[in-house]
């Protein structure tokens, strides 16, 4: 019987791959003399981590949009509302820190005369809740969003738009500085996270680890689901919907299933991310970023789960290095990698890797066709 | 004509069933009822309303007036295309439709009448019995050699195959054919036509066909459609002897 | 100050009237002695002194005052002007100013609000002497607005020749307003002159009627209540009616904006998110007609914006067109790689005119015909506003006659129907593609002519409308340009409705909302597509 | 398959080193001093901030003409944060920590100041920051040569009430930091002065509003009670444009309703047709108008460096002109390029500016600047209608906020950017 292994050659590597990373890159920031060749500097590590926190969201867009053909113009807003939820916990550690050495209230919310704290920033002085928060309230809006759109069968574009749309009014809302989350400051100059200064190198590596092991399991939880029966169920969708619900699926509640958990492996993602950028507001919510993050999972390879990771990292890396080396024209660059991409290599870095070395393993899952909408089944009523 | 005495022991019964896309009548007043494990011809020229007819039964479509019921209690009208089919109506397409991208076997594997929730299904293992079911199933349709072949790349008439090959997994009360002939060489035609009259001994079928040849090796009851609603009805013989049909079909 | 202004007003009226003796001649000297020291408040003496003297050619100093082009020379204290044409006059007599003063340095006699307003009412001064009688009826309501009751003689004294009809008019609504207020006039006069003042229902006229002294006879008081009534009920039907204009403009900017879309995405399937780009391009197009025009043919100036529609277009459509040819042809029917490629396109333009143009805002004239804007019954509709409505609907009109009527319309619809089958009966799909793509980035260069008139010109300026066009062409149903047309206008509209309740942001949150909602209900958007060939 | 982990673990740290390994090895010789850059070169912020690190570039071209500092030439660093917040704290990283550099010049919008706070603070570096913001801060290692809302606001307002006579009072603003707590210093201000609550209507919009037919009328209907209105305006950047298109469609005339803005310079007017706004008012502490030797002489060489005899000089340049040389003067008289002799180096140094004054660092960070208003002029630049007679000092933290009014700045004394007077404790009230 031909069942897919959890974990294959690919998945092997990259999983070797982040985990000695999550050994290595601590280690070598820590313990190595600064000028060994291999030492990697202090400012390097929040970068990777960045970086994981990135390859993270890909591969919970990959899920949806690779496996499922949901195309979510809307993820960032699962990663940002993470990052808030985390954002808001670092906030209320400030504590009397702050420059107006208010104990309860954060700084914005004091020159905006706030009196008390709003209900819904109770809680967030429990890391636990905090962690709780980034992963319940990205998978109920999930849920929520889903639950309509896809029973009323909003698909393809539509359905890419009004995730756009979601995002687009989640970020106007939370500019609104009356809705008591920093307006367009967002929230910053975050001290500790569970005691730890933010400055401390250590607790740096630290983050940095927990990130590429939160990586390393959500590749696997993503590859569980992906080579499960539910796993072919949801390809199935992807391919040929009507036919899938003729044989009796009801295709919406399995779209809901992935969309949903794909969001809340974006808002752990998010909740990733905050600590180690040090900021979070409301641009992460731009439309922009969203799409962003589809191209670093069209760049490594739709479908492939590695790849989305893949193409994450070297996106951002390109970025990182094109804004510092060449600053007026790292636009080009970056539109050219699109371009280049789309038309040379449509199946991804992964997908073209695979082929020049001529790997067809019947383990992996082909990549995906480029489309949008999962192509209906030609049973369109024949009058 | 009345079929109000069948009823009771009718599989599938549509009474005075209409649809109207937009102006046009798909179906216009059709009334049909299909007995257990019979098996009947549905013929007609294109724009009869063959399947709208099958998008009816199978919820794809809704009716805007008239009655269809399954097994004489489940009303189809109120259901949707995956409860229908879990009650046990299996439809295959005109053009197959098979998952290109899963081998020969997961096809099969997805269509096993099994629990269709997404929990149970995402912690589901593969029992002993399904493997059996699968293997016997593969071997009904001739693809064994074949599992592990991803269903793109298998031929025309073999897609067809492994999509009754699905039909079957699901094991159905009433299953529904559209032109199962269509594009297969005459050998193929003749085995599917066995395929089919073996399946009519466990469970209904309703074959819609073009290809007068085929309809008379299956050489069962047929319905000619016209406009939507019922020319006739009887033997091949009869139906094809009929005036207005000969009318509808060379247009005298 | 302006009261003492006018009551010299009133009687520079009879000095002009004799012949200007030598006590006038000095009279003038000394007024534009306060010109030379580069205070406000001199000059505004100065400005008094000269209406006072009614000196011949004060209108003209005046004049010149208010554009800037009052001079003088620090060292003789020589007050000097240059006339419309540019020639350097002498304040005092009009006359060519001697060569000598020419060489000098000459500084301007600057002008703040305060003077402005002072210039405007001395203006208004002589100007109600003025043999034109526009000119009479405007400074009539320049008076109507400052309701100077020492400007009463003057006045009277037009009235009592005023000839032509409007100006009469003007003249009397300004009599009305300053008797309105004049504590000595007699009470029933007063209630009348209320009634005039409300007839009038603009913004000065509340301000008369609202700011009556607390010790105003009551049926005066009641009169002027009546009139702001009157008009704050009509303000109240008239609110509605300006909203509903309102969104109609705003709506029309989105279909501006949209309709392009409707065509690459719409009707060829192409996820364009370079569309942004081509209305920039668009503007960015108008940007270099105006220049040019304004360095060559400065004779065409006010004409500019008309040459730019068909420059635009070019300019937009050709470079659409090479994107099709170079980037899009390869991606038909994966939709999805068209979003990555075109974004990418869209970064790269972007940088491309920022480094071409700067990164910094372009200026746009506005033509004289679109500017300024009417009242009709307390609704203002401003110029340009009208004029991008209106536009937008004959875009919209033009684009379905090319579709509907031409050949190229025909083929354009058969290749997005059925590429294989247009193809096998001989129409040559490759070269209908990039034009159809290139026909929907003209439009989207088209609308960057109209963006130009009320938005930024800069290399951002894309980005700002790709979302909104997105929504609208979804919202109305792809592949329908009927749908385009309704979504964009009612968008606009309910968000006019909405913002005056919930406020600009909030009122962009719920009508979002509301879409998604709508989508649920309707999921092939407000005109889906019937038949088969639906699927984006 | 060990093998294959092995290598691809090896594979990964090469890439990884060989990455940043690159990036590093931008590292330069020893005889310059590296100067950071820090503006958006992409991206909405471009529209402002493109200018400023050109500035920043013959600023610092002119300085090595002069033979740099301390004998060594400088060298500028230039990154672009793409008006991502994020990404300013990453490159604020990048340039102190990977490039070394001495100091860092940057940051428009206050939430990318926000953001590289904490990197500065923790790799303890000096940035100047040149826009004018809401107060409310005082960093150690931040010095403020922009205004603070003291240095234009109040003086602005004060003017309006003086020579406008203006008794009602629109605050628009777009919705963040800057303008909220600027309109809020206002308020206070205003009622101060007493001018009563339903004389005053306080507006937000969002970024980049582009549609203001409403609110330009609501402004006009709010006018006309009667009594003299303004609008002081805190709308940002990109708004600005269609704002201004609409005031002068709608026909309000500043000899009606005259607008302050706060937030609109040359730069910003470059891209208007400003035949309709003439005698609209912006409060700045620098225009290019402004007509001294040191103004012409800098305006002159801009525009030599740029190549462009139209390009228009702004505030924010002037802030780091000012900036710019004290950093010179304290870096020589500290001897080193050293942050913590530079930061207690700084306050006390004094710069002529470019309007006829001398500015000086003052210990909470903040400049003395003179405050102008001008009234646009038809081509687009602006004619001063007032100048304070001597400078005013910047007031990091605002009397007129309750939060605020018992902080004070002090770094060359206290030793603290948030001393509270009444509990006489450092790290703010409470």
């Amino acid at each position: 019987m031909s069942r897919y292994r959890l974990i294959d050659g690919a998945g092997l590597i990259f999983l070797a791959i982040v985990l000695a990373l999550a050994v290595l890159v601590p280690a070598s920031n820590l313990w190595l003399a600064p000028d060994s060749a291999l030492h990697i500097p202090d400012y390097l590590v929040p970068l990777l981590g960045k970086y994981l926190a990135f390859a993270l969201l890909a591969l919970a867009l990959d899920l949806v949009w690779g496996y499922c053909g949901i195309l979510s113009l809307g993820h960032g807003a699962f990663f940002a509302l993470g990052g808030y939820a985390m954002g808001m916990y670092l906030m209320r550690q400030i504590g009397s820190r702050g420059v107006y050495g208010n104990l309860v209230l954060p700084d914005f919310m004091v020159f905006l005369n706030w009196q008390e704290l709003p209900w819904f920033w109770l809680g967030f002085d429990h890391f636990w809740f905090a962690c709780l928060v980034a992963i319940a309230v990205p998978g109920l809006l999930a849920f929520g969003f889903g639950w309509l759109a896809f029973r009323s069968r909003v698909t393809g574009v539509y359905l890419s738009i009004i995730t756009q749309a979601m995002t687009f009014a989640l970020m106007l809302a939370f500019f609104r500085n009356d809705m008591g989350f920093g307006g367009n400051n967002g929230l910053t100059d975050f001290k500790e996270i569970v005691g730890y200064p933010l400055q401390w190198a250590e607790t740096r590596a630290a983050l940095f680890a927990a990130t590429a092991v939160a990586l390393a399991l959500g590749y696997l939880l993503a590859r569980w689901v992906v080579t499960s029966k539910l796993g072919k169920v949801v390809v199935a969708v992807r391919d040929a919907e009507s036919r899938t619900r003729f044989i009796g699926y009801r295709v919406e509640n399995y779209k809901l299933v992935v969309f949903t958990l794909s969001a809340m492996i974006a808002g752990v993602a998010g909740a990733l991310y905050v600590p180690q950028v040090g900021i979070i507001n409301p641009s992460e919510f731009a439309p922009a970023n969203s799409i962003e993050a589809v191209i670093w999972v069209a760049v490594g390879g739709r479908g492939t789960l590695v790849g989305a990771a893949l193409g994450a990292v070297i996106v951002n890396a390109g970025k990182t290095w094109f804004t510092g080396a060449l600053p007026s024209l790292w636009l080009f660059a970056l539109g050219g990698l699109f371009v280049a991409t789309t038309l040379l290599i449509p199946k991804g870095v992964v997908g073209a890797v695979t082929d020049i070395l001529g790997i067809r393993r019947k383990s992996e899952l082909p990549a995906a066709p480029g489309v949008v909408a999962p192509k209906t089944a030609p049973a369109e009523p024949a009058q | 004509m009345t079929i109000g005495g069948e009823v009771t022991s009718a599989l599938l019964y549509l009474d005075d069933v209409s649809v109207t896309f937009d102006g046009f009548r798909a179906l216009n007043r059709l009334s049909l009822s299909i007995g257990a494990n019979e098996m009947r011809a549905i013929i007609g020229p294109n724009g009869a309303g063959k399947t709208t007819m099958m998008d009816v039964i199978t919820g794809k479509t809704r009716p805007n007036t008239g009655t269809a019921l399954f097994q004489a209690r489940h009303d189809l009208t109120r259901l949707d295309e995956a409860s229908i089919s879990q009650l046990g109506i299996g439809r295959k397409f005109q053009t197959p439709t098979v998952f290109d991208m899963h081998t020969v076997e997961d096809n099969i594997l997805l269509a096993l009448k099994t629990d269709r929730r997404p929990f149970p299904v995402l912690f589901s293992k593969r029992t002993r019995e399904e493997k059996e079911r699968i293997d016997a199933l593969l071997e009904r349709v001739r693809l064994t050699a074949s599992r592990h072949r991803s269903a793109g790349e298998l031929s025309h008439g073999q897609k067809q195959w492994l999509e009754i090959g699905m039909l079957l997994a699901q094991e159905p009360k009433l299953l529904l054919v559209d032109e199962p002939a269509a594009g297969m060489t005459d050998q193929e035609t003749a085995d599917t036509a066995d395929l089919l009259r073996e399946i009519a001994k466990t469970a209904s079928v309703v074959v819609v066909e073009h290809d007068m040849v085929f309809v008379r090796d299956l050489g069962v009851k047929v319905t000619c459609l016209h406009e939507g609603s019922v020319l006739a009805e009887g033997s091949l013989d009869a139906v094809s002897a009929n005036e207005r049909v000969i009318e509808v079909y060379l247009g005298r | 100050m302006l009261s003492g202004l006018v009551r010299l007003i009133a009687f520079a009226a009879f000095c002009a009237a004799l012949v200007a003796g030598p006590a006038c001649a000095d009279a003038i000297d000394d007024a534009l002695s306060g010109f030379t020291t580069d205070k406000y408040d001199d000059t505004d003496k100065a400005l008094q002194g000269l209406v006072a003297t009614a000196a011949p050619n004060g209108l003209a100093v005046i004049e010149a005052l208010a554009a800037g082009r009052l001079l003088f020379d620090p060292e003789s204290k020589t007050v000097l002007y240059k006339d419309a044409s540019g020639a350097l006059k002498l304040a005092k007599t009009g006359e060519p100013a001697p060569a000598e003063l020419a060489g000098k340095p000459l500084k301007t006699v600057r002008v703040n609000n305060r003077l402005r307003r002072a210039v405007d009412a001395a203006g208004g001064a002589f100007e109600l002497r003025s043999p034109d009688a526009a000119k009479r009826a405007a400074a009539a309501r320049a008076v109507f607005k400052t309701r100077e009751s020492t400007a009463l003689p003057a006045i009277d004294h037009a009235l009592a020749d005023e000839k032509d009809a409007a100006a009469k008019k003007a003249l009397e609504q300004a009599r009305a307003a300053i008797i309105l207020g004049k504590a000595d006039a007699p009470e029933a006069e007063r209630a009348a002159a209320a009634a005039t003042v409300a007839s009038v229902a603009d913004p000065d006229a509340l301000a008369a009627l609202r700011t009556l002294p607390a010790d105003t006879p009551v049926s005066v008081k009641a009169a002027a209540e009546k009139g702001v009534a009157a008009i704050e009920r009509w303000a109240t039907v008239a609110n509605v009616i300006q909203n509903l204009v309102y969104g109609m403009s705003l709506g029309s900017v989105l279909l501006l904006a949209a309709i392009g879309l409707a065509i690459t995405f719409g009707v060829m399937g192409v996820i364009n998110m370079a569309h942004g780009e081509m209305v920039m391009i668009g503007a960015y197009a108008t940007f270099l007609t105006q220049s040019l025009i304004g360095a060559y043919l400065p004779a065409l100036n006010s004409a500019s914006l008309v040459i730019a529609i068909p420059v635009a277009f070019l300019v937009a459509g050709a470079v659409g067109a090479l994107i099709e040819r170079t980037v899009i042809r390869f991606l038909y029917g994966r939709p999805l790689e068209t979003l990555l490629a075109t974004w990418g396109v869209s970064l790269i333009l972007q940088q491309a005119v920022r480094s071409v143009f700067g990164p910094s805002n372009r200026t746009v004239q506005t033509p004289e015909w679109l500017q300024g804007s009417i009242e009709i019954l307390g609704v203002s509709l401003t110029w340009n506003r009208i004029a991008i409505i209106l536009f937008a609907l004959a875009v919209f009109f033009a684009l379905q006659l090319l579709l509907r009527r031409t050949s190229l319309g025909l083929q354009v619809r058969a290749v997005t129907q059925n590429r294989r089958m247009a193809g096998s009966m001989g129409i040559r799909t490759p070269r209908v593609d990039a034009m159809t793509f290139g026909l929907g980035s003209g439009v989207a260069g088209i609308a960057g002519v109209a963006l130009s008139q009320i938005d930024n010109v800069s290399p951002n300026l894309g980005q700002n409308y790709i979302i909104d066009s997105f929504l609208v062409v979804v919202f109305g149903g792809v592949g329908n340009l009927w749908g385009t047309l309704v979504g964009a206008l009612s968008i606009g509209v309910a968000n006019k409705l909405l913002e005056p309740f919930a406020g600009a942001v909030l009122g962009k949150i719920i009508l979002l909302i509301a879409i998604i909602l709508f989508i649920q209900k309707k999921p092939r958007g407000l005109f889906a597509l019937k038949g088969r060939a639906v699927e984006a | 398959m060990l093998k294959i982990i092995g290598g691809a673990v090896a594979a990964g740290a090469l890439a990884a080193a060989a990455l940043f390994g690159a990036a590093g090895a931008a590292r330069a010789a020893d005889d310059t001093i590296k100067v950071g850059i820090l503006h958006s070169l992409s991206g909405t912020m471009a529209i402002s901030e493109s200018t400023l690190k050109d500035a920043m570039l013959m600023l610092i071209d002119e300085q090595n003409k002069k033979g740099g500092v301390l004998g060594k030439k400088l060298e500028p660093v230039v990154v672009d944060p793409a008006s991502n917040w994020p990404l300013f704290a990453e490159k604020a990283r990048e340039l102190i920590a990977q490039n070394k550099v001495a100091v860092v010049f940057g940051c428009w919008t206050s939430v990318s100041r926000k953001s590289v706070l904490p990197v500065f603070k923790e790799l303890n570096s000096v940035l100047f920051y040149p826009v004018q913001y809401e107060g409310e801060e005082s960093e150690r290692n931040v010095f403020y040569t922009g205004a603070a809302p003291n240095q234009q606001a109040i003086p602005a307002v004060d003017y309006l009430m003086k020579e406008e006579g203006v008794k009602r009072w629109v605050l628009a603003g777009t919705d963040y930091v800057y303008p909220r707590t600027t309109n809020k210093i206002l308020e206070a201000y205003l009622k101060e002065k007493g001018v009563a609550a339903e004389d005053i209507m306080i507006n937000y919009t969002p970024f980049g509003h582009s549609d203001w037919q409403t609110i330009v009328s609501d402004i006009k209907k709010f006018g006309s009670e009667g009594k003299k209105t303004a609008v002081v305006s805190t709308i940002n950047g990109d708004a600005n444009v269609p704002f201004y298109k609409e005031l002068g469609n709608q026909g309000v005339k500043a000899t009606d309703i005259p607008v302050i803005a706060f937030s609109v310079g040359e730069e910003e007017l470059a891209g208007i047709d400003t035949a309709p706004l003439v005698g609209h008012l912006a409060a700045w502490n620098y225009f290019m108008s402004v007509d001294t030797p040191e103004n012409k002489d800098f305006i002159a060489k801009w525009q030599t460096f740029t190549k462009n005899p139209k390009r228009v000089t702004n505030d924010p340049m002037e802030a780091h002109y000012i900036g710019f040389n004290m950093w010179v003067k304290a870096v020589e008289k500290a001897g080193s390029t050293d942050p913590d002799k530079v930061i207690d180096a700084l306050p006390g140094t004094e710069q002529a500016n470019l309007t006829g004054g001398v500015s000086k660092m003052l210990p909470n960070h903040h400049i003395t600047k003179p405050v102008l208003i001008g009234e646009i002029r038809d081509d687009g630049q602006f004619d001063v209608v007032e100048k304070t007679p001597d400078l005013v000092p910047g007031d990091a933290w605002s009397d007129f906020l309750p939060g605020s009014k018992d902080l004070e700045a002090d770094w060359v004394t206290l030793k603290c950017g948030n001393y509270n007077t009444k509990t006489k404790k450092c790290g703010g009230g409470a």
